[in-house]
């Protein structure tokens, strides 16, 4: 099982993936699963984490299944 | 309660006109208070030609209809709307519209001003501006409270 | 700018999708506020079964043009709108709608506010309700701000 | 020449006029034109009262020509 990862608008662009499947033998936290999709980039300042789609800390937990998600500040409205 | 995501334009008064259409009415509304986003010409500066807005499938309709939940419960309106577009936009067009409709005036004021301010600082959706030179960029951040 | 007495029943969404169809698109409206009040078939305890409106033909026009033209200059706006009922009203129908367009969405959320709220206050307008005991009364007072 | 002196919802079913045309041959304050117009009764705390449609306090002087109006709290919206 995989965990899916997504990255959206600007940091999509700057990681240059928009979605990759990372292979998890056991649960990684958020903050390890950048430092793998980004090729260990530093963790963006304001950069935002969803887990499973809710909004989640670096140090949250994800395992095979789970859908996660870095993107930039929002600006909608 | 209704949350919606438009790929196209959408007409923010007929919109509401029809919603209100196809509720009973109940004689228990007094207040409606609703707030409209639209695209402007300029930006930071900038004259601005189109807009992309890019969202989150999924997480954004998720986190919005949380949000209509929220709202509806701590002001205990009698309905609630939240629509947003997404993709290519052109001058004038709605991007964003929250409705509130409650008993009385000041609940339904202040949850249309808490669900745009909320939509604003935490609904994953990102704009990406071209501006009349033709360069391109990802909007930084909405501002708290302009 | 527009200040309108009506002796009718209006759908306000339907006034102001005409209002902004003969607008000159212009790219500089961001924000959109609108309040609406509509009668209730309740107020105080007791069930309202219809209600008179009365107003002070001449100075209600002229203490409402004044307000938009004031509310317009301190929140910078793009245009305003101030619509009131008078006469024979039901419920469930439109009472007053007062709307605010600017650049940026506090001067339009704010200024949409404070109209409301100087109209309640200060517009000489009078409720008299007609209970479903076929009691008469006239409203005493506006809550201050609900 | 006249004052016209308007009163509005409550107050002109408690007076019992609506309009009124008084004979001012020389100024008024709205107060006396209250007292004249009402037969007397006293001033009613909440009242409100206009000159020429602009709002203004019990003294202010109206004179032949003007339009003066006496109403309870509003209560539109």
């Amino acid at each position: 099982m995989n965990i899916t990862v997504k990255l959206f608008a600007s940091l999509r662009e700057q990681v240059g993936k928009g979605e990759v499947k990372l292979n998890a033998e056991k649960p990684m936290t958020i903050a390890q699963i950048w430092a793998q999709v980004s090729e260990e980039m530093p963790l963006p300042t304001h950069i935002l984490m969803a887990l499973n789609m809710q909004y989640v800390e670096a140090n949250a937990l994800a395992e095979a299944g789970d859908e996660v998600a870095f993107f930039p500040p929002v600006t909608g409205g | 309660m209704k949350v919606e995501i438009y790929p196209q334009p959408f007409n923010p008064w007929s919109v509401l006109q029809d919603y209100e259409a196809l509720r009973t009415q109940s004689g228990k509304c007094g207040a409606t208070a609703c707030f409209i986003g639209t695209m402007r010409d300029y930006n930071e500066g900038d004259t601005v030609q189109q807009m992309w807005l890019e969202h989150y499938a999924g997480m954004t309709e998720q986190y919005l209809l949380q949000l209509a939940i929220e709202v509806e419960q701590r002001w205990q309106l009698l309905d609630s709307l939240i629509l947003h577009r997404v993709g290519e936009i052109q001058c004038d067009q709605t991007i964003v519209l929250v409705a509130a409709w409650a008993g009385h005036r000041s609940p339904a004021l202040e949850a249309c001003r808490y669900l745009i301010e909320e939509l604003k600082q935490h609904a994953p959706f990102w704009k990406r501006e071209t501006l009349n030179t033709g360069q391109q960029r990802w909007v930084a951040q909405n501002t708290p409270s302009e």
